[in-house]
């Protein structure tokens, strides 16, 4: 099988209203930031994937009006995933595996200041047992944060350190939303949302795009020096019934160990896409990441691009590679209520 | 590349209204059929593909977290696609992907609507400020395009009834398909009201409930199953209001076509290939895509309607299920299309079946013809 | 959430979400001076194909549409339907013809509406102007132009309309 | 184009359809018997009970179809409680999101847990529905679940 490499990665500042642009004009920066750093454009793009989601801004069809910001003539290779850009890098990814294309670009984008997102979120539970009830985002992850506490799993005390080093790590991150320093005393006086969650252990509102370029081993290095190699990917998806999960574990992340064989690798960064804090300290946890420097760009917590957040960890853990030429990292990308569909990546700087 | 093959095919019936089952109900109708068919057990399934138009139909976000019990999908992967029409299709594409890329070795894929959870005219066209009281839903879309198709080539008013007829003419052999209209043909078309001139009501697609599913494996999993090789399949897609574009002939079909040829060998589709499971929403669209999918030359492919080329009983048979004219599950009418031709190569599409069909193809578009998404199937491997 | 005259076989599930629509800045642009009573496209530096309504980007070359043209409020009709259903939501009553207008030196076209004629005389190629509602109706939609209406003007050949790259 | 001199144009705009859902045999069944004040399970062949009545077993796979009546009563698996209930809540007043396994059952319900302060709730303790004086065959036949006295 063809390996593949991450090249280059571009994310637009995570913005909380970003009014003034349209999804074209969110995407198209990022898409020319990518191309210009690696001195390409899209004809040397063998196929072309985005991530997005309608309903964040209410109108059918969101990702042909993204489309517009791409170079479309000749026609290109294309499709859609609706679901975060972490899956249509997967997708991507088997394209170039099977032969059908060298290069792909992928790109995300989602605004979720237009609209409500708590209501919006509501519509991806059961249609006819679940939603009726009008669960928000919030309040179904904090049914996963009280049994993550309950069982002594995670402590309160993890979640404040969580958030109080996600402001910190913001600080070096330039398109991070929230970088304000926030104190113990500051998050213990804030106010409940949904039990035991508070405002600060949610992710903020936020708008943006971010675009990718991965390549086939023939074409890595004719774009850069520095490729970072797909080591492994894996994602799996647990049950639609809330209820009959043990929201203690993740199964989907325990497929993924296993099938990644991640045991014996020591990481030496890794970008979770955890949008409420508790998972933090769950997935590292889980993914034996407790002294491996965890979303060092702040995470969802500081900048939460719905249907990017996911590709964002992925490019993130791409940059530290890069940036401290380290050898592994370990990326992750969820979907759904309470980490109900995991994505596992581990990236690779040598070949 | 890896071979893969179509080892099973299951859809529902089709109807205006499903009512009675669950959204979960209806695709694991479908996914039973396909597997059933496949002769396998849900251990043998690797990853799931799942494929739907917009989640404004039914109200339901990313539908696959919800589904995911019905789908057979918990722990494993599952994927999610959407591309407008061609969905379908490119969930095909996307499903056989996964197979031809090594990594896993069977993918279910399926796809579906339940169109009666909604209007689709509501769902797809809320008002938005600013904007002027213009949609007339899809065949006011679509209408003027088909217009300038005639303006050019200037084909009789009777080939959009005959094609509506002959469509529904198949439908009538296939008992899946949701209109059933005995006695059909081109006078009875004729006489039904003008909804987007020069479109009637005959000559528009239903709007349904229903789902497809198929089962992808590859070769070294296929046994002695009955198979429909998977010999050339592609997606092509061109910006929307992008200036230059033909959408009478759109070049992202010329493309898409050219691709699978080369893929599969084929150089004279029109002898090469034995029949055609083509998107066809609206009438005209048969002559219109049979010129893009390089069937015969510009402004011909009214002729092959009208001399009857396109009947199950023609040389080049195109949608011997009744067509997207006949049945109309948006998400899933792509993978319709699909799936219809592998059960002609497989011989398994009785009443409607092609004598010795041995090469196919499907064909899905969507968007303002924009979005493209074909394969060839083959009883043959090489 | 259900209503006793539902018919038994389904239950109503009410969904409503509120949004706050942004135009984002070539819409907005566009609007603001289609609310003077002016139709301004905007051009791609690259191909220099001219697009109206501009949403900001040529999706040829994927590059912004930086350069703002002035157009006329003068055309073609491209192609056309005449539409006979009500369409829910659309308070015009049909039938009513819905045409593809394209403006000159504009390289796309829009979907509006065309009257001021018999709908059977109406053809690919006529030569069409806006009608514009009283100014003091104006605001930031292109429902400014009631509808095109033709214009004693010699019919365009529109094959010569299609847009090649400069 | 990134122009904030510019005036934005903005304006409010809603989405809003009455969805018609078809419930299928076993979440009829289940629709009809909270109507009727009892609610309705599904039970695998390895004899697990699913309530609200599952469609499909996640883990076999299986469609479910045998029907077993389980609850009213159950016990709080997991709560959030929140106080200031938001535009979407359909409760105005402080309640929590449970999940609740119900007597009998051996997988939880989502549902809302009133009339009680967050300190009274913890897993393990007891709840009863309150059902609904105009019964629409809705998962909305429960009001919500009290905590029993």
């Amino acid at each position: 099988m063809k390996k593949v490499a991450v090249v280059g990665y571009a994310q637009h500042k995570i913005l909380p209203n970003a009014g003034a642009l349209n999804e074209v004009e969110l995407i198209m920066p990022v898409v020319h930031k990518v191309f210009n750093d690696l001195g390409i454009s899209q004809d040397d793009i063998g196929f072309t994937c985005s991530g997005s989601c309608d309903y964040l801004q209410g109108a059918a069809f969101a990702f042909v009006e993204g489309l517009s910001a791409i170079q479309t003539s000749p026609p290109i290779k294309e499709s859609h995933v609706e679901m975060d850009a972490a899956w249509a890098l997967y997708e991507s990814m088997l394209k170039i595996k099977m032969g059908d294309a060298d290069t792909a670009l992928i790109y995300g984008f989602g605004k979720s200041s237009p609209g409500n997102l708590d209501s919006i979120i509501s519509l991806q539970m059961d249609p006819y047992y679940i939603s009726p009830l009008w669960p928000d985002r919030v309040s179904l992850a904090a049914l996963q944060a009280q049994i993550l506490l309950q069982q002594k799993i995670i402590t309160h005390d993890e979640m404040m350190a969580t958030v109080i080093e996600a402001r910190n790590n913001a600080a070096n991150n330039p398109n991070a939303l929230l970088t304000d320093h926030v104190s113990e005393d500051l998050y213990q006086a804030d106010s409940l949302i949904s039990s035991p969650l508070r405002g600060f252990d949610c992710p903020p509102i936020s708008d943006g795009a971010s675009a990718m370029v991965i390549a086939s081993e023939d074409k890595a290095f004719e774009f850069t020096d520095n490729p970072i190699w797909i080591e492994g990917i894996d994602h799996s998806i647990e049950s639609s019934n809330l209820g009959s999960r043990d929201l203690a574990t993740s199964p989907t992340i325990q497929n993924a160990i296993t099938n990644l064989n991640l045991k014996n690798i020591n990481f030496d960064v890794a970008e979770l896409h955890t949008q409420f804090s508790h998972e933090v300290p769950f997935l590292r946890k889980l993914l034996n990441l407790t002294n491996v420097p965890t979303n060092l760009s702040g995470g969802p917590l500081v900048g939460n691009v719905m249907m990017c957040a996911g590709l964002d960890a992925i490019g993130k853990t791409f940059q530290s590679l890069v940036r401290d030429q380290s050898d592994h990292g370990i990326a992750h990308a969820s979907s759904g209520p309470c980490l109900q569909h995991n994505m596992v990546v581990h990236l690779e700087r040598h070949k | 590349m890896i071979q893969a093959g179509v080892i099973g095919v299951g859809q529902t019936n089709y109807d205006s209204k499903r009512r009675d089952v669950s959204m979960a109900g209806l695709v694991r109708e479908a996914i039973d059929k396909a597997m059933l068919a496949a002769d396998i057990e849900w251990d043998a399934v690797d990853a799931v593909v799942l494929g739907k138009a917009p989640d404004m139909f039914e109200g339901v976000i990313m539908p696959e977290l919800y589904l995911a019990d019905a789908i057979g999908a918990v722990g494993k992967p599952v994927l999610r696609v959407h591309t407008a029409g061609s969905v379908g299709g490119s969930t095909a594409v996307i499903a056989a992907s996964h197979v031809c890329s090594g990594q896993f070795k069977t993918v279910l894929t399926v796809t579906f609507e339940k169109q009666s959870e909604s209007n689709a005219t509501w769902a797809l066209s809320p008002r938005y400020p600013y904007s002027p009281h213009i949609n007339a839903g899809a065949g006011g879309y679509f209408a003027p395009f088909i217009r300038e198709y005639i303006r050019r080539y200037e084909p009789p008013e009777h080939i959009g009834w005959k094609v509506a007829a002959k469509d529904r003419q198949n439908a009538l052999k296939n008992p899946l398909a949701h209109l059933q209209i005995p006695g059909i043909d081109e006078k009875m078309v004729s006489e039904t009201p003008m909804l987007w001139e020069p479109l009637r009501y005959l000559e528009s697609c239903p709007s349904s409930d229903g789902a497809c599913a198929m089962v992808i494996t590859s070769e070294d999993r296929v046994g002695s199953r009955n198979v429909a090789w998977i010999r050339g399949m592609a997606v092509r897609s061109e910006g929307t209001l992008s200036a230059g574009r033909d959408e009478v002939n759109p070049q992202g079909g010329i493309d898409c076509a050219k691709d699978i040829y080369q893929q599969a060998g084929i150089h004279n589709p029109r002898t090469e290939i034995d029949c055609a499971e083509i998107y066809v929403p609206f009438s005209w669209y048969e002559p219109m895509w049979l010129e893009n999918l390089g069937f015969c030359d510009l402004g011909q492919g009214w002729k092959l309607t009208d001399e009857g080329v396109t009947a199950l009983d023609g040389s080049l048979p195109v949608n011997m299920s009744g067509g997207v004219l006949s049945s109309n599950p948006i998400g899933a009418s792509g993978m319709i299309r699909f799936g219809e031709a592998a059960l002609q190569v497989m011989g398994l599409a009785e009443d409607h079946q092609v004598e010795d069909a041995k090469i196919s193809m499907g064909h899905a578009y969507g968007g303002a013809a924009q979005f493209f998404a074909m394969w060839i199937v083959s009883s043959s491997k090489d | 959430m259900s209503d006793d005259q539902a018919p038994k076989d389904y239950k109503e599930s009410f969904i409503h979400l509120e949004y706050q629509y942004t135009a984002g800045s070539a819409t907005t642009t566009f609007l603001n001076q289609v609310k003077e009573g002016r139709l301004v496209g905007q051009s791609c530096p690259k191909c220099k194909a001219v697009y109206v309504p501009p949403r900001g980007s040529c999706p040829r070359c994927g590059i912004a549409t930086s350069i703002e043209v002035p157009l006329t409020d003068k055309g073609c009709v491209e192609s056309f339907t005449v539409v006979h259903i009500p369409i829910p939501g659309n308070p015009i009553v049909p039938p009513y013809v819905c045409a593809m207008i394209r403006l000159d030196e504009a390289d796309i076209s829009f979907l509006h509406l065309v009257q001021d004629i018999e709908i059977d005389q109406i053809r690919i190629g006529m030569r069409v102007q806006a009608v514009w509602k009283p100014k003091d109706e104006w605001t930031h939609s292109l429902e400014n132009i009631k509808w095109f209406a033709p214009i004693d003007e010699p019919d365009v050949d529109v094959s010569t309309l299609r847009f090649k790259p400069s | 184009m990134n122009d904030s001199k510019i005036n934005l144009l903005e304006a409010p705009f809603e989405l809003s359809y009455k969805y018609k859902r078809s419930s299928g045999p076993i979440m009829s069944k289940f629709f009809e018997g909270l109507s009727q004040k009892k609610i309705f399970g599904t039970k695998s062949k390895a004899q697990k009970v699913f309530a609200p009545a599952a469609e499909y077993d996640p883990d076999t796979r299986e469609a479910l179809t045998e029907i077993v009546e389980v609850g009213p009563g159950g016990t709080i698996e997991s709560w959030s409680w929140v106080n200031s209930p938001r535009s979407h809540h359909l409760l105005k007043t402080p309640f929590a999101f449970a999940l609740i396994k119900l007597d009998g059952a051996d997988t939880a319900m989502l549902h809302m847990v009133s009339d009680c302060d967050e300190s009274d709730l913890s897993t393990g303790k007891k709840v009863l529905p309150v059902w609904s004086e105009n019964p629409t065959e809705a998962i909305t036949d429960i009001n919500y679940f009290i905590l029993e006295s």
